[in-house]
């Protein structure tokens, strides 16, 4: 970059006036299927989309393809799954630093996904956001977020939009069990609770806020309980089941839709990996055995379990889907692989709608 | 003209803007009527428009912030106020990490079009957490505009144009101004971010001044002209990101001299932008160097003449003038 | 103040080295005294020292002898007077905006509260922090905060260090029903409850913050179940009870004092002027009835009323004390217009401990 | 001289003044072992010290800081890490509002020894929210000093100076300079808050950068030494308030000519209160215009090659040193 700026011409990602009208809903929107047996596979396929395409990222960091800070969301695939399981494609979701789950499960590409993770420009994001603002507005999904909590009063906002337009659209707002303990958590819980707005509120406690364990941080483990003191109601799921996160959210999406409010969810799960990739992968102040036990609740052959005994599905079916979505991995990597870099002088764009007119940037 | 109090031009730029354009919307502390908000701004807003739209939030400044934005991200136009500048301090995040680079971050997918209107500035005995000029933080963050009326007529016309400016715009009212009259047209007209104000033509020296300063800097030029016979020209950037260099360069390039004034403290301050940008800019035009008048590197006290010896006043501001043309 | 700065030599607050020592207890902590009947009239004088003090400032500010904002602790006081009944002068208080009835609970000099009012040289502050900084550092009450909240991790501070000196001393920590929605009370709960610091929390819930009504700030009215999800034990308690509010603390400081940890008290009280002196005195947005209501709620005759049931006091003993209150509020008027002003330089003083040797302030 | 990494050198400042005073603890966000913080700079004091003096605290920074503040106004001497710099975005206000000024409100009762150590700066592709070069906010901040070593020497030195100075210090470390190593004498000795160091004399420019940047301003004077036959004197503050200005200024006035360089966008950066500092200072001692090598002014990008781009490197450290000598 020479040190010396001049005025650069920086291309208006939103004309002038229409700034604010963004698109809702995408033409790459999935939509979660309607029908209950389609819905039930595309559960068990979005698990395993996040799980793949996670445990294949902690590979690429390690050889050095992508970089920067990745935080892997292999073993709580049921929360975000759950959750996206019964809301409408035009409905909004409050992502974390671990975001990439939300998006999937939200009807996000992979392929730009991983684009993004390479610094490309056809990444979500163009390479400007990386991993940790993953974002995809035209799906609902208002981004990741590298401050912890700080989501939680932005699903407010989007929640009293809402309000203030008088659809019966809701919000999801995800965070961890570390985040509840910051102020912008409380207050906006406060805030949506005192107005009413339709935001659910899914506390994915997987027990540690980076290395250290969940019970350095609060004095109580059950973190539901806070919900009381707003007066909505709080409840608490297995995380790592992934019909039960679906019909808890159910209903608390409900609730919202028809006038009702907000809810608390909790749901407990666990991470198997290190906190971001670059960290030790695992026991470094965690108890292999902790670790063991979590991989044996393992929600994917829970939910391929349920589906077969029931006889939802056929083990050639689950085959199959496991296949395409490794399939989809490869071709996510190949099409990241083969978008460009952004040029360096990219980075100058995007600040502004458009420079100022007598202003340099 | 009709002329207005600063304090009713700001209403009145909020009645049209809200009459205007139904995603404009107010959140705040205690902005509601009978009290209209802590210095009256949204007087009879709530009232008009409602509850909904004019919306009494709980206090803390970070949620205000956090709230507008995600409203904003699904298109609507929320105006928060936060009661003092102060308190921004307890929403820098949502300003600076969240509003200011989300278009950025998710390469201009997300446009953040806020306007947080605030009330900066000494002069009532509120001490050190009530009455500090901020402003300088903001400049340094990519991504926020910054902007700092000084009349009446700059008030209303910078809040409407704030308010339909697609990124996140900090609006810095000082409140020893809210009761300053000034003419303001009736109806609709913007004063457009990024253009500085000639707020006095001279030929001698240019002061450039912010906000409640550009008012003194005024009263100082009428007094050396009275008493040395300078003829000052006074510049009013307005807006100091976007800052409109081409007004401010041509002015030093015609006098050849500046004094900078900001009621910030001294180190650290917008005054030391600025004159780097002088510098940069006219270095080869510059016959003396150049003053910067501001507060000294202190809290703000409370006892009324220790506050009135750390707030720079029309006596420092001609004395700076003085030192600049000797 | 001259634009070009000269250095000047500031007096060091602090020797070099001793910062951080501060004498705990002054001579002019004023103990609460041990005797039953002693502590019960030191309530009834106490209170009066508060209600008259304050009343007499708005008359001052009315009359423009002091400025500022100012907040009256008026219908308030059997709040601050009943914790600081079972405190020792070697515990703590951390106090908010509404900071004089705290002061003075703690055992302050009213004539050097009024000369900091006035700003002048012998007000705790020398007139550099007026009302929303009285602090009196000596007694142990460790400051009025112009900002709401920010007390609540302050006073997990002092908890924290009592805990690592190891003493048996409290801390309580005083703030507002708007104090409650804000980031920072919740961190602070939280780390209180976490670390079992020895931290009374009272919040003084007098129904509105600033201009407006509790209920549209939060959506319960009942403050003290927040203290649920912390897991810590949270108290509700009639605010103008002088003697109920001083045995629930009573009560919580000394579960402090022997290492249980911290207490959430809610007491229900009600302010009869103005959010801030200035402000319009007490009608706007407030009903007339609810203010008649709560005056005749009035904590201090209903003190004098179970004083003069009990025979604890004859009616003569009661107005005495009244009459040497009155005599101590004008006593400290006449201190504090005796009292010199700063010279203005003087604002230039106590930014640092000391000057740094080669830079200007 | 035996070597060690800064982050090493950090680690055996905290081993030293937790030995020598028992009023010294730690707090923060994982900074207990087998961790041992984020960068590993607190590693092994919890095992010494144990975890009531090595606090491991939940996330929120307010918290963090306000504990810390809380502690010291009854005598103790914390030290408070706050994980990246950004996150002082979340503490502005018990930072700000409450540390930097309780000394001077309380008209010089109370005292805020408290350090506050964070690692700013970009290199690791980490995004726009976990990169940031803040400092300048705080240098407009009457009441706080602020630190920013570049070698393992001075972070020794100057952590432990901080850790026994009466007020509060922010300790602002680059994550790109854990990694480097240097001499570091055994035992204790610190390094004084507001003394500059000359890293290498020279007679033609003298280069002021902070940080990271020396290091680079370093590689910049040997490159133009050898190509331009240029002779760079090299000035790392070290602290930015209290700055020496008598070693700086003293510097221009040996080779009237400077460039200033840091890391943070260019606007409303520290750069220009420095620039304003000289030009006050010894304008009549310039040649030439003053350059500022800053970033430009936007959030950090991630993908690495823009973030290359953003952060001023060698390269543009020689173009400024050639654009003033030319
Ligand atoms: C305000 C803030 N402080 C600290 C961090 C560093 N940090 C990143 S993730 C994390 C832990 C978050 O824990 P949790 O909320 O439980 O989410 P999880 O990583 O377990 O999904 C921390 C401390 C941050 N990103 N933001
Ligand atoms: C962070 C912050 N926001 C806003 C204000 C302005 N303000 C001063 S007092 C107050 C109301 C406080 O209400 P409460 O906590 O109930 O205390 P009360 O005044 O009723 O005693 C407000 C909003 C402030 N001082 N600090
Ligand atoms: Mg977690
Ligand atoms: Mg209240």
């Amino acid at each position: 970059m020479p040190a010396q700026q001049e005025v650069i011409q920086v291309a208006a990602a939103t004309e002038p006036g229409a700034a604010g009208e963004q698109p809702v809903v995408s033409q790459y929107a999935a939509p979660v299927p309607a029908g209950e047996r389609e819905r039930l596979l595309w559960m068990y396929r979005t698990m395993l989309r996040i799980r793949e395409f996670d445990e294949r990222i902690v590979q690429l960091f390690g050889e050095g393809k992508i970089a920067g800070a990745l935080h892997s969301y292999v073993g709580e695939e049921a929360v975000a799954t759950g959750v996206c399981a019964h809301l409408r494609p035009d409905d909004y979701v409050v992502s974390t630093h671990r975001g990439h789950g939300h998006l999937l499960a939200k009807g996000g590409e992979m392929r730009r996904m991983m684009a993004e993770l390479y610094g490309r420009v056809d990444g979500y994001c163009r390479g400007k956001g990386g991993s940790m603002h993953i974002t995809a507005v035209e799906l609902g999904m208002l981004g990741a977020n590298g401050i912890v909590g700080a989501g939680v009063p932005i699903a407010t906002g989007a929640g009293t939009a809402i309000h203030l337009k008088g659809t019966d659209q809701v919000v999801v707002c995800f965070f961890g069990d570390g985040a509840v303990n910051i102020g912008p958590f409380h207050e906006g819980l406060n805030l949506a609770a005192t107005w009413n707005l339709p935001v659910t509120f899914v506390c994915e406690n997987n027990l540690y806020a980076q290395f250290t364990p969940q019970r350095l941080h609060a004095k109580l483990p059950d973190l539901y309980l806070r919900a009381q003191g707003y007066g909505i109601p709080g409840l608490v799921v297995d995380g790592n089941d992934v019909l039960a996160v679906a019909d808890v959210v159910q209903e608390a999406v409900a609730r919202s839709r028809s006038g009702g409010g907000p809810t608390f969810i909790e749901a407990k799960t666990y991470r198997w990996h290190g906190h971001a990739v670059n960290n030790p992968a695992s026991a470094v102040g965690r108890d292999e055995r902790e670790i063991a036990d979590w991989k044996a609740k393992d929600p994917i052959p829970r939910l391929a379990h349920h589906l077969l005994e029931r006889g939802i599905a056929t083990a050639l079916e689950l085959d199959s889907i496991r296949d395409e979505v490794l399939q989809e991995v490869e071709a996510s990597i190949a099409f990241a692989e083969a978008s460009p870099s952004a040029p360096p002088e990219a980075a100058l764009e995007h600040v502004y709608a458009h420079l100022p007119p007598r202003a340099d940037l | 003209m009709r002329e207005l109090l600063l304090r009713e031009a700001l209403n009145e730029a909020l009645h049209e803007e809200m009459d205007a354009d139904p995603r404009v919307f107010l959140l705040g502390e205690d902005i509601l009527d009978p009290w209209g908000g802590t210095f009256r701004v949204t007087e009879g807003l709530s009232t008009r428009f409602g509850t909904e739209r004019v919306r009494e939030t709980p206090i803390p400044e970070a949620a205000i912030v956090g709230c507008a934005l995600g409203a904003a991200l699904l298109g609507m136009r929320p105006v928060a106020e936060i009661m003092l500048l102060d308190f921004t301090a307890m929403a820098m995040d949502q300003i600076v990490n969240q509003a200011a680079k989300l278009r950025y971050m998710t390469g201009g997918q997300a446009s953040v079009p806020i306007v947080i209107r605030t009330a900066g500035g000494a002069g009532r005995a509120s001490a050190a957490q009530h009455s500090q000029s901020l402003e300088a933080w903001f400049t340094h963050v990519p991504g926020l505009k910054v902007v700092m009326p000084s009349t009446p007529y700059d008030a209303k016309g910078l809040l409407k144009a704030a308010i339909r400016d697609p990124d996140p715009v900090i609006f810095i009212e000082h409140k020893m101004t809210y009761g300053v009259r000034g003419p303001v047209p009736e109806g609709d007209y913007t004063v457009p971010l990024g253009v500085a104000d000639v707020k006095r033509p001279g030929t001698d020296i240019t002061v450039i001044a912010t906000s409640r300063q550009v008012l003194r800097a005024l009263e100082a030029a009428e007094r050396v002209a009275r008493e040395d016979g300078y003829d000052v020209e006074v510049v009013d950037p307005r807006t100091l990101y976007p800052l409109d260099t081409r007004t401010i360069l041509a002015s030093i390039k015609k006098t050849h001299r500046a004094v900078v004034v900001h009621e910030a403290p001294k180190r650290g301050g917008w005054g030391g932008e600025l004159l780097s940008t002088i510098v940069e800019g006219a270095f080869d035009y510059l016959d003396a160097p150049i003053v910067r008048v501001a507060a000294p590197n202190t809290p703000i006290p409370f006892a009324p003449e220790m506050e009135r010896y750390i707030v720079p006043d029309v006596a420092e501001i001609v004395a700076g003038i003085r030192q600049v043309m000797a």
